[in-house]
């Protein structure tokens, strides 16, 4: 393999990407101008660099013309450097003596001037040139994979990934915010569009996850820090205290029945609101881990320190409560992490004029899934915030803070199903009229449009148009007591006024309000919606650009219950890969130093966020090349020049600016 | 017969000189051992006897000081053309020096400055230098004065350089016996180390490992440590970005280094690495307090160009 | 500038017109809070609406012109009482701020008129400034007579609070609900706050407008209310002229007061009856006489 | 005729932010001038002055740096390393006689693809109304005497 930067021989390949390049950018010129530049000796333009024949292009080339440097200009680096990196390596060189040129994402994708764009990509062209030729070889570093997973989140996502794993002889830790696993879906009454219960098909994988020998399970537990690198991780969770030992209590959920409070008071988050609970309590019946919670806030105990503490006669020899049980810490170490954080539904308040929280009987759709399950607030039955009255008629809008400038401008994707499918249990359980206000339904997925076609032979009425305002204006005697809708109906396009006793709020799906807190902590980018970002759209859907990181479920944009599944039972799949290969290569782009150059001076030392230079004994700066994570921030600031860094050691990138500007 | 050996200053401050005389005994022995043909300094020799010589009899010509008049660019091709080589002597012939300051400005401004506004200057007509001047029948010239100043070796080819401001006489004695010995380095070469002053400063286990500066110091603004590393004091210590080989002489004096040796080999930019380093030990991540540490550093391109703006580059204020 | 700056006064057209009431009790009120007005020096159309859809370019400089020599006074916010000034003035400096085609003409028409260039002066509505700069607290402590009147509605209408959301919130203003609340007056929940008081509809499309009145007076009195509260002249006018059509039209009797909401604070805060404008309007005299003027209860803490 | 000035821009993109923003940029077809040309690196944070003072000297017109938004450097801190030189860097090239908005520092996170183009735009147009900036001939005519 030639390594020497001896008798340099530069091959230069312009990619047309189709019509992707080539319809903007000259590629035969831009071909044409590279082999003219020194140290060339092959230069062409193909239609697809990329494809199988592209490659040995490349291979034959290397082996023909004796070439030593490989020149590429084509897609983003981000996209095809792996693959021409492994071309160049097949024709027998070191793939690091291969350098990339974008010139398509960055610029035949974004200017529409041919002549300037095709200047802009010779200048880039003859600036990899020049770093080429300066390129040294280089080997990538082994990274040995950890075979343990952090899973985060325990909705259908978290559960489906973390069995997923688990089956596969993995360790799985996961760690679950609420006091029990199950996510959204628990809250769901009937799923979309088979109608079969999600408790039904959901309480199974729970407890088989509280049950796996291969799963360890924290709930009401949060990631405090995570340190380390793919691989690597070292991860510090934080078990918040129920105050009952999760390993005396038996679940009996006696000493909830027992708590001072006879009448529960406190607002029950799992149902919305809807319902009460007290201050010990169990999230819903099949809660997995069946440890109920004592809430500091409202037990008596912790207020006052004056309760008859019932609930502790209640568990007798058990002896599972203690008020004086403290947060855990656990310290993991885990080799790669899967992010199934999920979502929040969008605050129906932000738009004032739907009534919500003004007018008592504008719900959202969440309120109306507890309210129409059975083991909900009113044991399935649909009344009236009043308790009784059961409502004749009901209004659901669509699209609620979704597809609006003003609010969120994404399609949440799943409202339209779930307005129909609520539309369908209100009907079936009160015979009201029904009114779906919608901007377009969208039922794209297997025998979605089919349920669509039932609902309109059930007799549920659509109308067509955003709706303007949920009032309790009165313009007809006949509105009296009851909440108008008010809306252009645009197939009939006419303004109606449409009085109803009940308004279901569709709202949209949004990222967690702690997105940007989690996103840090992983060290991993969120899309400006506020939800995780892949690391490639279609070809990397569950990657993050953090290696070894992985998301799942709705963190990383709306979708349905199939969907979110299928996308667990990848990311799972992308830990195995890692876990299978036992290890992973690193670029090797760390910063080293010129040991007989540097003079000790420190400089570098408390630039490294990961304290991976040292001060050795002979008094001078060490790199350890593990640890780097080649940001480089050292080697700019290394007043003697005596740091460099592999893959952009300073010669390259001078050679680089000089490139791109030697020719006006 | 001993090697023919000249001395010329350019732009300079009399340092380089006196770097000479400061050999003390030691320049007997270089009297013995060479023939000096050129010391303006010292001994009367016209420019006449130089061209006289053939081209290439000069065994070495020492030449100290920047290049910004015309008479110094003559002398400097007459200079190169007689000798074998040319080693450039002291800060202002490798980068510029002092006088290279003259960079942020032009002449117009230097003149303007020294002959007209400088409190010191008496000058009722305000009289400026002219290259020419009619006096009862007779011409008077002078050498025509740059608008921008010039290292040596922006001007002729130089075979070595020995840096500081002044260089130590010890550089200037090895540099002799190397010459007499025949033992010169590969051409291009700064005859002194190539690591940062840090490599050898007394203070150096003083400097802690993770220095941050939360307010940045001058010299006469505090009383200065006589132990402690000077640049952990808060004072701009440019030792970390410049060449040992200056005997620490003004950290023993307990003062900052200012750079006279220049940047290592590695560095192209003195002043670019030197801010750098500087900034990066700003202990904040706040954009205003940054700005509020950094503001403590007065003349920021004075300081960090202080010896080598015409070798930066940008080389020059552009006006 | 002085210790008590006070406010630059825009009264605009309205208020020395159909909207004189306005003027009256908000010179009165702010002369009760003892908070100075500088009438601006030279004043001019502010530009209005309609001009606005006719002639943009030529509006926003007659606007300016208001702004520029706001810029030389003595205080820095201007004060414009009449929404329709409100929006005007507000609008134009946003458009100067935002959009250079508009900057351009507007400087060179303020050249032209040998005026200074925009100094970034706050145009600002009383609505706003009792709330921000005197605050509820302030004109809760300061009320000496006590509300023996009945419920009312408060009526915010357009301008003021859209598009821009300084005034209030754009969709469900409160702020002129919490004062009258802080001067112990009661309101009820009504629903049209925001909604079309006719505007210019009244003088053009006639019908129309009267009956954007009906629905507004019929829908305040079924919550409950016996008078609406008012920020913005133009709204007052087209409630309290119309009450008669809207009768002929509905056959449906309203005989309900439409006020200033600087009315009603002045009044709570002490100040002179005969300096509140209160037998300007048309509809309710009867109650506006029973609350206001026959009413001598005042509270303990006075 | 002369052809009208084209301004040309070096511009330093980290890898995980700004270049992903302008790849984005690409993928979504947003379309801005194409005077700038990037130069990758793996963080603002590894930005040497020398690199921009370089750019400078060899022709650039303006150079522009982007990285990722504070509390956002995929390094944790680089960024904040890179302010603190940018800071100093731009005391200096102003006493160099460069124009200030010649040289800029941009926070583009990954998602940001408009806000890349914005820059873009806007960057060009004030360079544009500058002028040349043309170092080395700026040097000779002062430099001739």
């Amino acid at each position: 393999m030639p390594d020497s930067n001896g008798a340099v021989r530069v091959g230069v390949y312009v990619c047309h990407c189709g019509s992707n390049i080539a319809g903007i950018v000259d590629c035969k010129a831009v071909a044409e101008y590279a082999a003219g530049l020194a140290h060339v000796v092959v230069s062409r333009d193909y239609k697809y660099m990329c494809s199988e024949p592209g490659q040995e292009l490349i291979r034959t080339d290397i082996q023909e013309h004796q070439l030593n440097r490989i020149v590429v200009a084509s897609c983003s680096p981000h996209l095809h450097e792996h693959t021409f990196r492994v071309a160049t390596a097949n024709g027998g060189l070191n793939p690091y003596f291969m350098a990339m040129v974008n010139i398509r994402e960055q610029d035949s994708w974004v200017h529409t001037d041919k002549a300037a764009a095709t200047h802009k990509a010779k200048d880039l062209v003859s600036a990899s040139v020049r770093r080429v030729v300066l390129q040294r070889p280089l080997d990538k570093a082994r990274v040995s994979i950890d075979p343990n997973v952090l899973v985060v989140g325990g909705g259908i996502a978290g559960i489906h990934a973390a069995l997923t794993l688990a089956n596969a002889g993995k360790h799985v830790y996961l760690v679950e915010r609420e006091a029990t696993i199950g996510g959204h879906m628990a809250m769901f009454d009937k799923t979309f569009p088979t109608l079969d219960c999600a408790a039904c098909i959901l309480t199974p994988k729970m407890s088989s996850v509280k049950a796996h020998p291969n799963i360890t399970l924290w709930t009401y537990s949060d990631v405090e820090n995570v340190a380390g690198y793919v691989g690597n991780y070292k991860v510090r969770v934080r078990r918040r205290t129920r105050y009952i030992h999760e390993d005396l209590c038996v679940g009996c959920q006696e000493c909830v029945e027992a708590c001072v409070f006879k009448v529960p008071k406190v607002n029950d988050e799992f149902n919305q609101g809807l319902g009460k609970r007290r201050p010990i309590y169990l999230p819903f019946p099949q809660a997995i881990p069946q440890t109920p919670v004592i809430d500091r806030e409202t037990c008596i105990e912790f207020k006052t320190g004056k309760c008859k503490k019932t609930c502790v006669e209640a568990c007798a020899d058990r002896h599972a409560i203690d008020f004086k049980l403290e947060d855990k810490l656990e310290e993991i170490q885990v080799g790669t992490i899967i992010l199934a954080t999920g979502f929040q539904t969008f605050d129906a308040k932000r738009i004032p004029y739907y009534g919500y929280g003004h007018y008592p009987n504008v719900y959202t759709a969440l309120e109306i899934e507890r309210l129409v399950n059975a083991s909900g607030p009113t044991s399935g039955e649909v009344v009236l915030r009043d308790g009784k009255t059961v409502p004749k008629s009901i209004g659901i809008i669509h699209c609620v803070g979704s597809r609006d400038e003003n609010t969120n401008r994404w399609c949440s994707r799943v409202c339209c199903m779930y307005s129909l499918k609520l539309a369908h249990l209100l009907k079936e359980q009160t015979g009201a009229e029904i009114f779906n206000f919608y901007i377009d339904v969208r039922t794209p997925g297997k025998g979605f449009e089919e349920f669509y076609q039932r609902l309109l032979v059930e007799g549920v009425h659509f109308i067509r148009g955003k709706v303007a305002e949920v009032t309790d204006w009165v313009f007809d005697p006949s509105e009296e007591g009851m909440l108008t809708l008010r809306v252009e109906d645009t197939l009939l396009g006419v303004v109606r006024r449409i009085p109803v006793d009940m308004v279901v709020l569709s709202t949209g799906l949004e990222g967690r309000h702690d997105a940007q807190e989690v996103r840090r902590l992983f060290n991993i980018t969120c899309a400006s919606e506020g939800f995780f970002q892949e690391r490639h759209p279609k070809l990397a859907p569950v990657s993050t650009f953090t290696d070894g990181i992985f998301l799942a479920g709705c963190c990383q944009g709306p979708k349905d219950i199939p969907d979110t599944v299928a996308q667990a039972g990848a990311a799972a799949a992308e830990a195995l890969a890692l876990i299978c290969a036992g290890y992973v290569e690193q670029e090797p782009n760390a910063a080293y130093v010129i040991a007989e150059d540097c003079s000790g001076c420190k400089n570098c030392i408390p630039l490294c966020p990961y304290s991976a230079i040292t001060f050795t004994v002979d008094k001078r700066a060490e790199v350890n090349p593990v640890l780097c994570k080649g940001c480089g921030t050292c080697v700019a600031a290394c007043p003697s020049g005596s740091l460099q860094q592999r893959m952009f050691e300073d010669d390259e990138l001078f050679a680089e600016i000089e490139g791109v500007l030697v020719h006006a | 017969m001993k090697p023919k050996v000249a001395f010329y200053w350019c732009a300079a401050g009399g340092g380089c000189e006196e770097m000479v005389v400061d050999l003390a005994e030691g320049i007997l022995d270089v009297v013995a051992a060479v023939d000096i043909v050129l010391w303006p300094v010292a001994m009367d020799f016209k420019k006449a006897d130089i061209e006289a010589m053939e081209d290439g009899s000069i065994a070495v010509a020492f030449i100290n000081g920047a290049v910004r008049t015309t008479e110094q660019e003559e002398w400097a091709h007459l200079l190169r053309r007689k000798s074998q080589a040319v080693i450039a002597v002291g800060a202002c012939a490798q980068m510029g020096g002092i006088p290279g300051l003259a960079n942020f400005s032009n002449r117009a401004g230097v003149f303007q400055t020294v002959y007209r506004d400088a409190p010191s200057t008496l000058n009722a007509e305000g009289v400026l230098p002219e290259t020419t001047h009619q006096d009862n029948g007779f011409t008077l010239t002078l050498p025509r004065f740059f608008d921008t100043v010039k290292a040596l070796d922006q001007v002729i080819d130089v075979d070595y350089t020995i840096p500081g401001c002044p260089p130590t006489p010890q550089l200037l004695s090895d540099a002799v016996s190397a010459l007499l010995a025949g033992k010169l380095p590969a051409k291009g070469t700064v005859l002194a180390p190539d690591q940062a002053l840090c490599m050898d400063c007394p203070r150096k286990d003083t400097k802690p490992e993770r220095l941050a500066i939360s307010e940045f110091k001058r010299p006469h603004q505090v009383l200065i440590d006589q132990e402690k590393c000077i640049l952990a004091q808060g004072l701009l210590c440019l030792g970390p970005a410049t060449r040992s080989g200056c005997g620490s002489r003004c950290i023993e004096g307990n003062m900052p280094c200012t750079g006279c040796f220049g940047p290592t080999s590695r560095v192209r930019d003195y002043g670019g690495k030197v801010l750098s380093a500087i900034a990066g030990s700003a202990d904040s991540n706040d954009e205003a307090e940054i700005a509020r540490i950094l503001d403590k550093i007065p003349d920021p391109a004075g300081t960090f160009y202080r010896y080598s703006l015409p070798v930066s580059e940008l080389q020059r204020k552009r006006l | 500038m002085p210790e008590k700056p006070g406010y630059l006064y825009f009264p605009g057209c309205s208020l020395r017109a159909t909207g004189v009431a306005y003027e009256e009790s908000l010179l009165e009120l702010f002369r009760m809070l003892d908070i100075p007005l500088h009438e601006l020096n030279d004043w001019n159309c502010c530009g209005a609406t309609s001009y606005m859809s006719v002639d943009e370019g030529s509006a926003f400089v007659l606007s300016a012109r208001n702004l520029s020599i706001a810029g030389g006074m003595e205080a820095p916010d201007l004060m414009a009482p009449c929404s329709a000034c409100y929006l005007a003035l507000r609008k134009t400096q946003d458009y100067v701020s935002h959009y250079p085609e508009t900057a351009r003409i507007v400087e060179e028409g303020l050249k032209a008129a040998g005026l200074k260039p925009l100094n970034g002066v706050r145009v600002r509505h009383p609505l706003e400034i009792l709330y921000n700069d005197i605050g509820l607290a302030k004109i809760k402590a300061l009320t000496v007579r006590k509300w023996q009147g009945g419920k009312i509605a408060c009526y915010y209408g357009c301008q003021a609070v859209r598009p821009y959301d300084e005034v209030d919130r754009p969709h469900d203003p409160m702020r002129m609900d919490q004062l009258m609340n802080a001067v112990g007056v009661e309101t009820v929940d009504y629903s049209l706050k925001t909604k079309c008081c006719g505007g210019t509809l009244t003088g053009t499309i006639h019908d129309v407008g009267v009956r954007l009145n009906y629905i507004l007076l019929k829908e305040a009195v079924r919550k409950g209310a016996q008078a609406i509260v008012t920020i913005c002249p133009l709204c007052q006018f087209n409630l309290d002229a119309y009450q008669a059509e809207v009768a002929k039209e509905s056959g449906e009797v309203f005989d309900v007061p439409i006020l200033y909401f600087t009315q009603v604070l002045g009044w709570a805060l002490g100040g002179n009856l005969k300096s509140l404008g209160l037998k300007r309007s048309i509809g309710g005299r009867g109650l506006v006489r029973k609350w206001f003027t026959e009413n001598r209860e005042v509270l303990a803490n006075a | 005729m002369p052809e009208p000035f084209e301004p040309r821009i070096v511009a330093f993109f980290c890898n995980w932010c700004t270049y992903l923003a302008a790849d984005l940029a690409g993928t979504s077809r947003m379309k801005y001038p194409p005077n700038a040309r990037v130069i990758r690196v793996m963080c603002s944070g590894r930005l040497d002055p020398q690199f921009i003072l370089k750019a400078f000297a060899d022709g650039a017109d303006g150079v522009l740096i982007g990285g990722c938004h504070p509390g956002d450097c995929h390094y944790q801190e680089g960024n904040y390393k890179c302010l603190r030189r940018f800071n100093l860097l731009k005391r200096v090239v102003k006493e160099m006689g460069i124009e200030d908005d010649r040289l800029r520092l941009e926070w583009i996170s990954a998602s940001e693809g408009d806000r890349l183009r914005t820059v873009m735009i806007d960057m060009v147009e004030k360079v544009r109304a500058l002028g040349p900036l043309n170092w080395n001939a700026s040097l000779e005519e002062v430099a001739v005497s």
